[in-house]
């Protein structure tokens, strides 16, 4: 139930710090609703934060073996 | 179970006053620029379509992830 | 006494964000004593804050209860 | 009682350092450009004003705040 | 016991959590521009590398403040 | 140990904040490695961190002193 909870608690601020990176970057004035190119924009935000996770655990992960041996 | 209700009523309404405090806080600097001595119209309608895309934003990233999770 | 620590806790919360934000915005070289301009900009801030809170509040309400019908 | 005093001695020192690093933040976004080899006057000067200035303008957003609530 | 090791192991996953949300952040903001259709090679090896700059400059930090504090 | 708990925490984030803030402020372009003067920056930005901290913890105790007379 603790893994959960800390499951969850990631998943949240992971939605959270997303909806703040993307909205800033992508909605630059923000109009009576989402238009087509700030929703490939958000899609892509996204997409390229999660890319970014990846290399960044993989690069940590590697730094943290090498700091070991 | 009455304490409980009321614990869980209390948390969130907590939930929602730091959701308000967070979106106050994006839209005040997505939307003001130097304060004036009246809120103006364009400032006004600017905060409250930002509330509705930072809310539409949140839920098309939500579904996004959802769909990555499958994916994985 | 739960209901007061929250309610008490916003109120922090809401003092430290102003003077964050209206001392950013309002006191841009801080000098020896707060000018009158600092001073008007700094009451126009927390007074702007306070109504943006307001139109911040009734929209995700509304949006709110859009989403539940 | 002891423990309880010591207790909230430890908490208030704990709550006067988080004003510190936040004080600091602030002044060292306000007053510092790039670092240099030593804190200049003018730099120095410029974060005790800060200091000064943001106790003030807390002080005053407090004030504000209550005559607010009192117009509710 | 087992019960204080699951704990501990899951507090360590949650610090590491942590850092990787930290530094993406970090890493982010100094290498993406406009969120484009591929993550190219170019921002790639800037996150890699600014991961890896992070954790030197911490660090180095880390050297300076014991130094620091043996002086005083 | 409630004592060492908070200087702990105290120094946890004194070290999240500086490498937070002269990362940002040395480190423009991350390369293969630290170069000679992002290490010196770095060491600078440290030194007058403190110093800073010193400053204002001086201010800070000079005011609170002023307004309790």
């Amino acid at each position: 139930q603790l893994r959960q909870q800390i499951a969850v608690a990631n998943a949240t601020e992971l939605l959270q710090k997303l909806s703040d990176k993307c909205f800033k970057k992508c909605v630059t004035s923000p109009g009576t609703s989402l238009g087509n190119s700030e929703q490939k924009c958000i899609a892509m935000c996204v997409d390229r934060y999660l890319d970014s996770w990846n290399v960044v655990s993989k690069s940590y992960v590697q730094r943290l073996q090498k700091e070991r041996q | 179970h009455e304490m409980q209700q009321f614990l869980m009523a209390e948390q969130q309404k907590a939930q929602i006053q730091q959701q308000l405090h967070a979106l106050t806080d994006v839209c005040w600097e997505k939307c003001m620029d130097k304060p004036r001595d009246k809120l103006d119209y364009r400032t006004e309608s600017c905060i409250s379509n930002c509330v509705e895309r930072f809310m539409d934003t949140t839920k098309a990233i939500g579904v996004r992830l959802q769909q990555k999770y499958k994916e994985m």
